[in-house]
């Protein structure tokens, strides 16, 4: 370290004394400090950053400013996270590798400091949480925030509870046939499952299951199945089918039932081809009961495909009461939930001007353009659809979106 | 997989969507491998290379294999449609297909098994999607890393197309 | 870093190449701040706010002060030009270099302090390499991952550009 | 597991059986087996994969049938490998944290399997080993492969030895002032330090430090640094400044010492702005004595930036005697060893067609084109610089050739 020193004095003495007219020095050593109170929205985008899964990501977002405010680092491949209602902390379900890609692996839930971004504490679970493209219901706290159930794929299925408020790993519950949880009611996760039914796990205090009940199917899997991209609100959750209907559904402590179902998508719609898009393909505005749908024009096989509109609909009166164009084909949106929302979109950006694109599309076809596009956030005015700003080039795969 | 690396490929592949999805859906289901059986053998079959009543490139996303693909081609990773990279283990629990092959008129049903234990391998991204089901469906479900089932844990390196029979009700 | 990324910008910024190569000579370096002295200060400049006497646009690679930088740009990582992202450290020990202010026609002493505990930021790439040296010779060298003598380790985020001083030899 | 069970059952019901003129039911779980004899070529590229730094990875690749054959995963950072000459392993220093990004730090030496492309073992080293951009001379195999010298960096200086044979840790040595490290002579690493001057460090039968020799500074670190980019013949290396001027250094269990120095870039040359280019900028194909340069026309600072032609040395008469445009800008090259040499270029790759190209660069400048720069391996005729074939998309960040 000694020539280190020595290289110290070097620059102070052919730097000092600063005139006075010269640009102060400033400080070594500091930390921009974020407060979400400084912030009107904010936005978290997740991203599994395949093929480099290693370096699943998550990117917080200042949607008014168009700003990139930090990140977290969630190990290999992750699911997302939770935000629980406090604010002040951020809870994720991580996988790691001794060997980063090799050897032995440990999952932990850890907590992150919501001001530093840096991770509090953590709680080894069983090794076997599910890695999967999509994101939604992998993991759900209780209402309360205490207790988060996360799903596990070995591929035996089954769910891990943890207490976030002890710090400590509760128990493993097998539940086969069912998959994807969400929260409802008191203290209860439903688990989407095989069949159509869902199942309902009732836990106590110290987040034990207590009660397991089984509705009846409230859909036909094999014919028209829901996609795990539900939203809510209070205890209703809106799911879509691949075949663009709209199931509303009670999640409550008395388990889950079938509200009604009504089409988002209509027979006319279907004939000229449109169908459900992209992987976050719902968003609810709660305060205005909104409900906003991702859509595209293709075959049936691309319900997973980036979509090019969005359709707004009223679930008071179950209409379609607007719909417009997109700046870019997306795959997720998502809403914030203030009087004036923004519609927050990831968007697939090709870094060129758009008539050198649509020379390359008529000259060479769509193989040369492929291999450019890269994802970003686009920011929207949610009542009219007027695209504001983006924050492009958020990694390899970002796909879902959290407002916080 | 990250299929929009890539997803302006899909309308060049409309052509190549000749699957039955009545045989899709009659087709579904896992298959579930003997394990310690997985045998270590030389490349069979090289980029480009035509066989008449197997039609097509398996390093190309359109090869018919893959009507319900969803990853990186093991072909273009080192290995081949039906063979892990070196250094690589295959998973042997996935989810199947059922494709029509156009060099004799049948469907055959497709397992999906992913090699694993080497990060992705990124390259040849496919993603045909054709039957894929949501997740809490597994069997029929490409969105899930089947690596989980695999000695080599979940490691996602690429994904291979096996012939495991023929689909006579499709 | 992987500046190639953007290398295709190098020409475009070659009238910002003001650096007097003798200056820098005369005041390579390595800058050692106390350590345990790290303030949690609000940002201070956002992007496009201009400052008379230091022109310029932070987020842009172009601005004076990172004539001899390589690697992304914490003005657009969540930092500022000389402050870390939240979540990050800032390594203490670094290379220096001694760029032209084309507001004052004066030369700085600019220390190039990396921002460390998350993996790389991938935005705003920046690489100029005015007076850069090989590895052997540190002080001087921008290749190297400074993180190294950082409280978070090796994990690279993203540079900054902070003024340590006047160099009246340039 | 039994929902599986069941599934099994329900395939084999309707896929049996397979009809005469079917095609065959194919064997699940196959893997590529891998040998070095089916290849007359092989070549590794090395990607630190910035800025997914914790995926970093080496390919593996064919040159004469163009074909990706394989990876390794190299934890985070890697700054490359050793290529043992028996060639049935490979040996590489890893950095690995037990939570991917942050937590404890692991540095290993592994040694992977040739064949099967498996790691086989790991020796545990002090974890101080150096990150940097270029991989070059950032540790040395003995040349009879059985020690390994890994520099450190923490940045104060030492290096590391491991017996490979014993697969043990021997002892970190302090080398304030030097860096890269170099092999040559019969148990010799020679370290580069800060003043143009190296160290020699010799190693006993068990790996430990018996003897130090620092040799005259060989050059001017101040006027015109040599690059870290040397490559060898024998116990002669051949090092090119900053300012294109050729270093031969002998290494030996005498030292260093320099056998003589001349311009690879003539005053004329350097008048029209031609300069070394790249990362790896040499090449020796030792058979025939010709050293290989990579150089590009821009102003001083660019020395690391892409280059867009090789210049060809005749070593015995220190004359040039070739040169030719590179297909792409390229920054880095590497050269087989047989009497009818392949050139390995790294070269960037704009995946759209070049009129599109040309019109982007018209009508909106560099940065779009920027943004979708990719790079990978292409292949040459080392005599005449006759293009041959490319592997493109090596990851992000692919900087150094090492051929098999």
């Amino acid at each position: 370290m000694k020539r280190f020193a020595v290289s110290i004095i070097a620059v102070l003495a052919t730097s000092l004394p600063l005139a006075a007219a010269d640009l102060p020095e400033e400080t070594i050593g500091e930390v921009v400090s974020f407060a979400r109170e400084d912030h009107a929205r904010l936005v978290w985008v997740t991203d599994m950053n395949s093929p480099y899964q290693a370096e699943s990501r998550a990117y917080l977002i200042d949607p008014d400013a168009g700003r990139f405010l930090g990140m977290l680092n969630l190990g290999y491949w992750t699911n997302g996270m939770q935000l629980p209602a406090t604010g002040n902390r951020i809870v994720a379900t991580e996988t790691h590798f001794n060997r980063t890609t090799r050897g032995h692996r440990t999952d932990v839930v850890v907590s992150y400091d919501a001001a530093s971004l840096q991770p509090l504490s953590e709680i080894e679970i069983p090794p076997k949480r599910v890695s999967s493209v999509k994101m939604q219901g992998t993991s759900a706290l209780s209402d309360d925030d205490r207790f988060l159930a996360q799903m596990n794929f070995t591929p035996a299925q089954s769910v891990s509870f943890v207490n976030l408020e002890t710090g400590s790993f509760i128990a493993e519950v097998d539940v086969p046939g069912c998959g994807n949880i969400y929260s409802g009611g008191d203290r209860e996760f439903h688990l989407l499952c095989g069949d159509g039914s869902f199942l309902t796990l009732k836990v106590d205090e110290d987040g034990l299951v207590t009660e397991r009940l089984r509705s009846a199917p409230l859909f036909d899997p094999f014919v028209d199945p829901i996609t795990i991209s539900g939203v809510r609100k209070d205890d209703t959750w809106y799911f879509v089918t691949l075949g663009g209907a709209l199931l509303e559904l009670a999640m409550t402590e008395e388990g889950v039932s079938l509200i009604r179902t009504w089409p988002l998508i209509s027979d006319d719609d279907k004939d000229d081809d449109w169908s459900i898009a992209g992987f976050q393909h719902l968003a609810l505005h709660a305060p205005s009961n909104r409900l906003y749908l991702l859509t595209l024009q293709g075959p049936p096989e691309a319900f997973e495909d980036p979509g090019t509109a969005v359709w707004v609909f009223d679930l008071e009166t179950q209409t379609k009461i607007d719909s417009f164009e997109l700046e870019e084909i997306s795959i997720s949106i998502a809403l914030s939930q203030d009087a004036d929302p923004l519609l927050y979109v990831i968007g697939a950006h090709i870094p060129m001007p758009f008539l050198a694109q649509l020379w390359i599309y008529v000259t060479e076809g769509e193989a040369p353009l492929a291999e450019v596009v890269q994802l970003g956030l686009d920011i929207y005015e949610a009542d009219d659809g007027t695209y504001l700003r983006s924050v492009p080039r958020l990694g390899n795969a970002p796909t879902y979106i959290q407002p916080w | 997989m990250n299929w929009f690396d890539n997803f302006f490929e899909k309308t060049s592949r409309t052509t190549a969507r000749l699957t039955s999805r009545r045989g899709f859906v009659a087709g579904v289901g896992v298959v579930l491998a003997g394990a310690g059986a997985f045998p270590l053998l030389p490349v069979s079959r090289v980029r480009g290379e035509e066989i008449a009543n197997d039609p097509g490139d398996p390093t190309n996303c359109d090869y018919w294999r893959y009507c319900a693909i969803d990853g990186y081609l093991c072909s273009c990773c080192g290995g081949t449609h039906t063979a892990c990279p070196p250094g690589t283990v295959m998973s042997p629990i996935t989810w199947v297909g059922t494709c029509l092959n156009p060099g004799d008129g049948k469907h055959y049903i497709l397992s999906y098994n992913d090699c694993c234990g080497k990060s992705g391998c990124g390259r040849c991204l496919c993603t045909r999607n054709e039957g894929d089901k949501p997740m809490y469906l597994p069997q029929a479900a490409n969105n899930i890393n089947w690596c989980a089932g695999s000695s080599a844990d979940i490691i996602y390196n690429c994904s291979t197309a096996i012939i495991v029979g023929v689909d006579d009700d499709a």
